[in-house]
């Protein structure tokens, strides 16, 4: 079975779509990226790996032999690295090379992946990253082994920010033009041995890895093989059919019309559920029409049918309907439902009443901006239908995938609603709620409070809550927000996704990890029988 | 070579105006590549420098050799060819270079029976159609409507009204010509150039379609470039004749003249080359049909 | 004749120096900032400057414009300092992307469209006027009715959808091919073949209609001319007849129409290369749309126009070469 | 040529090379079913010239193409052809394939149409060759080229590679006759085929095929409306006149004392060179141009001769 | 259909008074060939029952109790990934052609509605294109220098774009408007070069020949010598192109409508099902098979009727 214990030998083979976007870590940060990128990079601390008794959130020490040691209110991090870590090439990994590592994303260039160094740590406002601007004094590296980062602020959570792909060392001075993302230096338990783009990446065993200084990674296959730009429906084919090499692949999410085909016992078996920890949603611009009027925005909460929703992602398998803003994978939320209605079917009536009193008994036309892709527009059409339901016309505008994102992202071109998701960059409410709800964040292009909420109640909540000290009542605090966002229903949550894969019958150790959106944790990964 | 005016017809005439045509210096010469379009290139004179008139209700016949450059002299005459040097005068206007209504005015005076007679009729057309389209390419009314008028066209030239809507691969080679004929006819245009207009016809509709020539032109006054190979034809219906040979006009003169006293050695030997049958056949049918009694030999149309 | 080439070729690169500004002004100044793209999701208004910068995004357009023809022609510089690159000429930038040289994806992706795009229409040729002549000279028959009811099927079905269903076949089912791959041919040559079958049949089946069809077309009307008469009276063969007398009034039109399908295919086959996910030409194309990675699109487009200009004055010189009569008076 | 020894009919001592009995050629048309020939007999020895003449559209082509097996499509034939003793009708067109250019051969009527656009007319004379007789395509040029200069074309040599477009009228229909006639073939076909040459190509062309004659006893097929060429060449005569074949007999028969008032007209009508001409007064003379041409030509009322 | 107006726009002359037409005349005589062919009938009626069917579409829908765009959650079984319930996509009493799998849309009331934007759109474009391919190839070819030289460039440059990239962004950069009209005119834009070289061609092989010459010296002007003359002689080619280029176009707006830049969601157009079924091939094949035998059936007829009007008109001249 796929959950069991791997042996060790093999090679894993990946089936994927798209490439991945780089294999730079400063450069790259997605769901699929940062998974692949724990099988060539170690950064400061990782999550756990995801396994039948862990969900693969917990921040636990990587290169570092802990998880930080907070100074100073949480404004300053010390880490400590482990001994005997090496590079690819048999030099060992320092903590100047952890800080060039973490400078790079200063890089105007290089630094376009995760955010959160940037933000977090204190830099002079004119600094370019090391290639540019030399060393930044406000990472110390006191010995070889002791890194101290001094931030702007108190950051409580400095230990998953520690845990973004960009806190991968790099031997000072190398990765200038775009080096990383064709030969990357590896510190993980994999080497890149090659890469044509778009078509294939190898990985091999990178001999100067040491298993004993690596509790996360089991590093079990010996190699593993991605064949990028295969169609969808083919991977699932591939798939589900496992001929010759396919009975050692993995693949992405499967496509809707494929889950009933899964309903074999043999098939049953090699499928798995993972949480994507996402939430879809569909943000109602506040700042526009009638839906400046808390009341009317209101009414589309209880007249959307969440259930078609649902349906248009594929159905039960896919997705569950949404209650609140943040999904169940958040630590500390508040499950409650601002506006029940039984299955997420909606309450036409009660919205009914609530335009009435509004003064739009007769509805009115709302424009939702839909990314191009069919299950998108599916659930924009699912929308349509609900809100006809009591009078309000919905215009589905459109919009080319590439682009989507930087229209919608930009106040003067969105229109009065937008279908998107988010998905937060660690379990908890810190990068989920204040980014999409703190309107004094908004820019005019790449926006990402899309519903132009300004509300000072709210921004002065992420405030206080920031600035807690400890996390857990962090998260409740958030988790009560979230309550207190909805009731001015600046967004519509839909449904939270769900991640169903399909693995070829060889394949052992594999577990759904929310951390890489539902994908299949590659650290644990491997083969139940490396001869096949 | 202008020619010789002979007494019938000179332009003597106080009413008279003049050619109706007149050719100076015609030249057409043609390039060729032999072996496809990076062969090596060769030019050749079709026709060379070639002068002639034709007068009004007059019938030039143009005589010679096979490949001598009539056809190319027909088509540089009804400006289907720009000539490479060279002028062309109709009615006293200078239609070398002539466009526009000019040229409209042109066409609808000067009308062409072409040589090969299923080429120049386009297959995709109806004889209806084909005998019609003069007209209407010329925005003239059909007078009698469409039918009418080339049923009545093709009953001229001797055919069956009744085939008008077949189409030209449904005809004989000699009912072709006439539908080619008729469509020259249809505008009654002041010159018709026939390019061997008669060559596929039996003898008897040749001498229909000759005789409604004459009639045309003794009515209505046409002019003929008449280009022919069957020389009996030529004396038959030409006034004046001249004979082509490689590009060049070397005899032209009245026709009885021509025909009696050849002055150039080619004419001569065209003259002498024309088959005969036995005089002596002749004489023993007329013979045997009655001495005198012409009457025995039955009209076409009794024929029919 | 020279002259006509040489004309024809001077008029190839104003053509497409026209597609370029035409690319330029669509792609970078219609289309969204690719700078907010790359930025990400969790974005500020200097980043996307700073990565405006550094992608010369903020110059003006024009200088922009020169700026890209002059590295094809000559190179150029990319980037300061310590990120200098240089780009040699043919220089057609670096993917937003990928930040790879977008010359040398065209060079990595351009066998595979080639492969495909021959091996394609070899098929398409073969069968098309295969079937075509078969079916214009049993003009009427079943053979007649029955070839082309499959060809109206065959190009009324979208290239996606047959695609999945030979897939399912030949694949999952009857597994006598394997997955198609991007082998090359000196890896495994029967491989290679195995794998490129599929998508040469795809490719090759739409095409293959429309060519029978219009051999179809243009044989029954070649049939009716007089020299086929001519040539059945002189007691040639069916075969020779037909191949000589027939096929070449026949097919002078389809030497068009392949002229620009094939040229139309070396710039990539879109769909067939998604579907059967082989890293052609095609694919970067709809991956670098889906993107918004404008040099990559700017490059596919050049490339696709240069082959299909390119392919017209083939063509308009091969119809000059097969048609006699067409010399004289295109002169 | 007219000193030939004339083939009396029912004579035996040469053989029989084209047997047509009962030939009847239909077409379907939207009003019913056209014979177009009917019931045509007629006979053909080796070495003989058999001259159809006849009236503009009375089936004669139609005849000659039954005969080759090339009628069109839609076209229905019965009655008997039989050549060299064997019935033709309703044999395989694989077998008529290697009788056709080869032993039996065809001139036809409209030369340009007849000949293939796209080919250089080297080569359209010179597959016929190669396709009956083998060899190779130097050999077959070089027989081109000899057929064109025997058929009087000017510069052979160079003309070889030129396409049909480019040659006169008469040049093409040499050329025709060049294709028929390189192989030496037993039955030659020609329709009209020097109806485009002047007197002096003609006799040339004549000549040839009298000489062709003599060398390898070709019978002819010929069908014009010159009846003096007829009567040079032609040892009987056939007479045809709406489908129907109304005088079959030998050429001077025919021309000294014809039966029927059709041939007789025929006869009556051959323009002849030492007549007067037809119209010696030119019509034009004072105010002789004065109403413009009508558009449409009234109908003919009589007959103008 | 458009076919059929293409040869009607041929028949330039008109046939004589109705009463004095001879039993001979093109017009009666191809109507009555036409309709003793039993294929031609069938798919005259076809084509009909489309038509009818894409104008009566919202009758259908109040017949069957179901719009093109009602959700029916009921037929649908969630936990399938939605596929229909059911055998065969849901057929059912209710669902006479079944229904969408996950949204549970009704298949008959989408194909109807789709009918109407598909054949609007393909056929238009189909028409304008050969109009404009048409008309412009044969001015390149028959008038030769710059006229040619203009016109044929103008193909280089609009060929070398590839369509389905530029469609997308000249799409996806106009405003929103009228999309199906919009989508016609970009369709024509690019589409009409392919067309035009094609005709261009064949007319430099046409204007050669004698017929054109002789209609010359009958007087014609250069239109008429184009489209009266060479323009019938054409025919075959036209329409084998025309005919095929309404599959072509139905899936190109297919294409262009998935990648968001054609119809907006939820109108149905043909294009779209049938894209949109492709991923359900294997478990729900009536997805595929209905709108695709639509278009099978449309393509066919509509060929079919090309084929038999040659035929018709041929019937004459055929020698
Ligand atoms: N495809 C056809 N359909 C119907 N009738 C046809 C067809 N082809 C020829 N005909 C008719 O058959 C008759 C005989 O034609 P044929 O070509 O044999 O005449 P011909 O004697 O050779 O005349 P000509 O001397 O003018 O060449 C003509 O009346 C013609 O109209
Ligand atoms: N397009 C062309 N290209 C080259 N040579 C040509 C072309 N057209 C005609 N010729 C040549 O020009 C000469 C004259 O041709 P033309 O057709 O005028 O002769 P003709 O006097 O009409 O002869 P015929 O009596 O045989 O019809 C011929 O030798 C022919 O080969
Ligand atoms: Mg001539
Ligand atoms: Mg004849």
């Amino acid at each position: 079975s796929p959950g069991a214990e791997p042996a060790t030998g093999g090679i894993v083979q990946v089936l994927e779509k798209p490439d991945f976007s780089h294999l730079d870590p400063a450069r790259g940060f997605d769901g699929g990226v940062n998974n692949f990128y724990r099988l060539i990079y170690r950064t400061l601390t990782t999550r756990a790996a995801a396994g039948p008794h862990s969900s693969g959130t917990k921040i636990v020490a990587d290169l570092a032999t802990d998880t930080g040691r907070p100074s100073d209110n949480n404004k300053t991090w010390a880490f400590t690295l482990k001994k005997g870590l090496f590079f690819e090439n048999g030099s060992p990994i320092t903590s100047r090379d952890v800080k060039f590592g973490v400078e790079r994303a200063w890089d105007p260039d290089a630094g376009i992946g995760s955010p959160y160094a940037k933000q977090v740590i204190a830099a002079p406002a004119d600094y370019q990253g090391p290639y540019r601007s030399g060393d930044l004094d406000t990472i110390e590296t006191p010995d070889d082994r002791t890194v101290v980062f001094h931030l702007k602020r108190s950051y409580p959570q400095f230990a998953s920010v520690a845990a973004q792909p960009n806190f991968t060392p790099f031997p000072k001075g190398t990765g200038a033009k775009a080096a990383f993302d064709r030969e990357p230096i590896a510190s993980g338990p994999y080497r890149v041995a090659s890469y044509r783009r778009g078509s294939a990446l190898k990985l091999v065993r990178n001999k100067h890895w040491k298993r004993s200084s690596d509790p996360v990674r089991t590093a079990r296959p010996d190699g593993f093989v991605w064949t990028f730009g295969l169609d969808a429906a083919t991977i699932d084919e591939r798939l589900i059919s496992g001929q010759g090499k396919d009975i050692n692949a993995i693949g992405p999410k499967v496509q809707p019309a494929t889950i009933s085909r899964l309903r074999t016992p043999q098939l049953k078996q090699r499928t798995l559920t993972g949480v994507t920890g996402c939430t879809t949603y569909m943000s109602l611009n506040t700042t526009k029409g009638p839906l400046r009027d808390v009341r009317v925005r209101q009414a589309i909460e209880y007249a959307v049918n969440k259930q078609t929703t649902v349906d248009a992602l594929g159905g039960s398998a896919l997705a569950t309907a949404a209650t609140s803003i943040e999904p169940p994978s958040i630590p500390g939320r508040d499950a409650t439902d601002v506006y029940p209605s039984k299955d997420g079917t909606g309450d036409p009536a009660a919205a009914r009443r609530l335009l009435a009193r509004a003064g739009f008994a007769k509805g009115f036309t709302l424009t939702v901006d839909t990314r191009a892709a069919a299950t998108e527009q599916a659930v924009a059409v699912a929308i349509q239908q609900g809100l006809k339901r009591v009078g309000i016309t919905v215009k589905i505008n459109t919009i080319d995938t590439s682009t989507f994102y930087e229209v919608i992202g930009t106040p003067s071109q969105q229109h009065d609603a937008a279908l998107t998701g988010w998905c937060p960059d660690w379990p908890g409410g810190t990068t989920f709620l204040p980014p999409l709800f703190d309107g004094r964040t908004i820019s005019a292009k790449g926006n990402s409070v899309l519903s132009m909420l300004d509300d000072k109640k709210i921004q002065k909540r992420i405030d206080e809550i920031a600035a807690m000290r400890d996390e857990t009542a962090q998260n409740a605090a958030y988790g009560k927000l979230d309550a207190q966002i909805m009731k001015l229903a600046p967004i519509v949550p839909l449904n939270y996704t769900k991640n169903v894969v399909v693995v070829g019958s060889n394949i052992a150790g594999a577990h759904p990890s929310i951390s890489y959106s539902g994908g299949i944790d590659l650290v644990g990964i491997g083969l139940a029988d490396p001869k096949k | 070579m202008t020619g010789g005016r002979d007494s019938h017809g000179g332009p003597g005439g106080p009413a008279h105006p003049g050619p109706l045509l007149r050719a100076r210096h015609l030249t057409k010469r043609f390039t060729t590549r032999a072996g496809g379009p990076l062969g090596r290139k060769s030019v050749f004179t079709a026709v060379d420098s070639v002068d002639f008139e034709v007068f009004p209700h007059e019938t030039l016949a143009l005589v010679g050799e096979s490949g001598s450059g009539k056809s190319t002299t027909a088509r540089l005459v009804a400006k289907l060819m720009k000539p490479t040097d060279g002028t062309l005068e109709f009615a006293g206007r200078d239609v070398t270079h002539a466009r526009g209504p000019d040229l409209a005015r042109f066409r609808n005076e000067v009308q062409v029976v072409f040589q090969d007679p299923f080429s120049s009729l386009n297959p995709r057309h109806t004889v209806a159609r084909i005998l019609t389209a003069p007209l209407v390419y010329q925005g003239l009314p059909v007078p009698g409507g469409r039918r009418a008028f080339a049923g009545e066209l093709m009953e001229r030239v001797g055919l069956d009204p009744d085939h008008m809507h077949r189409y030209p691969a449904q005809f004989s080679g000699g009912q072709a010509q006439r539908i080619g004929i008729a469509r020259a006819l249809a505008v009654g245009p002041k010159l018709v150039i026939c390019d061997e207009a008669v060559s596929a016809l039996d003898v008897s509709v040749q001498a229909q379609v000759m005789d409604l020539l004459v009639r045309l032109q003794r009515e209505s006054g046409f002019s003929y470039l008449f280009i022919a190979h069957d020389l009996a034809v030529v004396r038959r219906i030409s006034h004046r004749v001249a004979v082509m040979k490689q590009g060049v006009i070397v005899e032209s003169g009245p026709s009885a003249e021509i025909f009696e006293r050849p002055r150039d050695p080619y004419t001569r030997a065209l003259l002498a080359a024309i088959p005969r049958i036995d005089p002596e056949w002749d004489r023993r049918r007329r013979e045997g049909a009655g001495p005198g009694n012409t009457s025995t030999t039955p009209s076409y149309e009794e024929l029919r | 004749m020279l002259r006509y080439v040489a004309g024809r070729l001077a008029w190839v690169l104003v053509i497409l120096l026209a597609v370029c500004v035409f690319t330029y002004v669509i792609f970078f100044q219609l289309s969204p900032d690719p700078a907010v793209m790359i930025c990400g999701k969790t974005c500020t208004q200097e980043r996307i400057e700073t990565i405006r910068t550094s992608l010369g995004l903020d110059r003006p357009f024009f200088q922009q414009l020169g700026d890209f023809l002059r590295g094809i022609v000559a190179g150029r510089d990319y980037g300061a300092g310590a990120n200098l690159v240089h780009c040699p000429a043919p220089c057609l930038g670096y993917s937003f992307q990928s930040g790879q040289s977008v010359w040398e994806m065209v060079q990595q992706r351009l066998p595979v469209s080639v492969t495909v795009a021959v091996g394609a229409a070899v098929l398409w040729l073969l069968f098309g006027i295969l079937f075509g002549l078969l079916s214009g000279v049993k003009e009427g028959t079943w053979w007649d009715r029955a070839t082309m009811a499959l060809a109206l099927g065959g190009s009324s079905i979208p290239p996606y959808v047959l695609a999945l269903a030979l897939q399912y076949l030949l694949v999952v089912k009857l597994r006598v091919l394997p997955f198609p791959a991007a082998v090359p041919f000196a890896e495994d040559p029967a491989v290679w073949f195995q794998s490129y079958l599929m998508p040469w049949t795809v490719l090759a089946v739409g095409y293959a209609c429309l060519y029978a069809r219009l051999t179809r077309a243009n044989v029954i009307d070649t049939l009716a001319e007089n020299f086929m008469r001519t040539a059945r009276a002189k007691g040639l063969g069916p075969v020779l007849i037909l191949r000589r007398h027939a096929l070449r009034p026949a097919l002078t039109p389809i030497v068009t129409i392949f002229g620009m399908d094939f040229a139309g295919l070396l710039g990539g086959a879109l769909i067939t290369e998604t579907v059967f996910g082989l890293n052609g030409v095609g694919k970067m194309a709809s991956d670098a749309i889906a993107k918004n990675d404008q040099p990559v699109i700017m490059a596919v487009t050049l490339l696709a126009a240069f082959f299909v200009v390119v392919g017209n004055v083939v063509v308009d010189l091969l119809y000059t070469a097969l048609d006699p009569r067409v010399r004289i008076t295109a002169s | 040529m007219t000193d030939s020894p004339p083939h009396r009919a029912g004579s035996d001592d040469s053989a029989q090379l084209l047997a047509v009995e009962g030939l009847t050629v239909t077409f379907p048309t939207t009003r019913g079913p056209v014979d177009v020939v009917r019931d045509n007999t007629f006979a053909l020895r080796q070495g003989e010239t058999l001259g159809i003449v006849g009236e503009s559209g009375s089936g004669k082509s139609m005849t000659a193409l039954a005969v080759m097996g090339l009628l069109p499509r839609t076209a229905r034939t019965s009655g008997s052809i039989r050549f060299q003793g064997t019935e033709l009708l309703g044999r395989p067109d694989a077998e008529l394939r290697r009788l056709r250019g080869n032993v039996m051969s065809m001139v036809f009527q409209d030369p340009l149409s007849s000949l293939n656009p796209y080919y250089t007319v080297g080569l359209q004379i010179a597959e016929v060759y190669r396709c009956h007789r083998g060899g190779s395509r130097r050999a077959a040029r070089r027989m081109a080229i000899e057929a064109l200069g025997r058929v009087g074309i000017p510069a052979p040599a160079e003309r070889v590679d030129r396409y049909p477009h480019q040659f006169s009228g008469g040049q093409r229909q040499r050329i025709m006759i060049a294709t028929a006639l390189i192989c030496e073939p037993a039955l030659l076909i020609a329709d009209e085929p020097t109806t485009a040459l002047d007197v002096t190509v003609q006799s040339q062309i004549l000549d040839l095929l009298a000489e062709l004659k003599r060398q390898t006893g070709t019978g002819m097929l010929f069908i014009t409306h010159d009846l003096a060429v007829i009567a040079s060449i032609a040892q009987r005569v056939l007479v045809m006149r709406d489908g129907r074949q109304l005088e079959y007999a030998d050429t001077e028969r025919v021309f000294s004392a014809p039966r029927h008032p059709y041939t007789r007209m025929l006869l009556e009508s051959i323009p002849r060179i030492d007549d007067e001409p037809a119209a010696p007064g030119l019509p034009y003379g004072p105010g002789g141009r004065t109403a413009p041409a009508p558009a449409r030509p009234a109908p003919a009322q009589e007959d103008a001769r | 259909m458009a076919t059929t107006t293409l040869h009607e726009a041929q028949q330039e002359l008109p046939p004589g008074p109705p009463g004095a037409a001879p039993p001979g005349g093109t017009g009666r005589r191809v109507l009555r060939a036409l309709l003793h062919d039993i294929g031609a009938v069938l798919s005259t009626a076809f084509l009909a029952l489309i038509v009818l069917m894409a104008l009566c579409a919202p009758l259908i829908s109040a017949l069957t109790g179901h719009g093109p765009d009602t959700f029916d959650s009921a037929a649908v079984d969630n936990d399938l990934g939605g596929l229909p319930k059911g055998s065969l996509g849901g057929i059912s009493g209710d669902h006479w052609l079944g229904v969408e799998p996950q949204n549970g849309r009704d298949i008959l009331a989408r194909i109807a509605y789709g009918a109407r934007i598909s054949l609007l759109i393909a056929v238009s474009a189909t028409a304008l294109t050969t109009v404009i391919g048409v008309v412009l190839g044969l001015l390149a070819g028959f008038y030769g220098r710059w006229v040619d030289q203009a016109i044929s460039r103008l193909m280089d440059f609009l060929m070398a774009f590839p369509a389905l990239i530029f469609m997308i962004a000249v799409l996806s950069a106009l405003p929103a408007g009228n999309r199906p009209l919009l989508l016609v005119i970009v369709l024509s834009a690019f589409g009409w070069p392919y067309l035009a070289r094609v005709v261009r061609g064949q007319t430099l092989t046409l204007t050669g020949r004698e017929f054109v010459e002789a209609a010359r010296a009958s007087g014609a002007g250069s239109r008429a010598l184009i489209f009266s003359e060479i323009l019938p002689n054409l025919r075959s080619t036209i329409i084998v192109m025309t005919t095929l280029a309404v599959p072509g176009y139905i899936g190109t707006e297919a294409g262009l409508s998935f990648l968001g830049v054609g119809v907006t969601p939820p109108t149905a157009s043909w294009g779209q099902m049938i894209a949109s079924s492709v991923s359900w091939y294997q478990v729900d094949p009536m997805y595929f098979v209905i709108p695709g035998t639509f278009l099978f059936g449309t393509v066919l007829a509509l060929t079919v009727v090309g084929d038999r009007l040659r035929h018709a008109l041929d019937a004459g001249e055929a020698s």
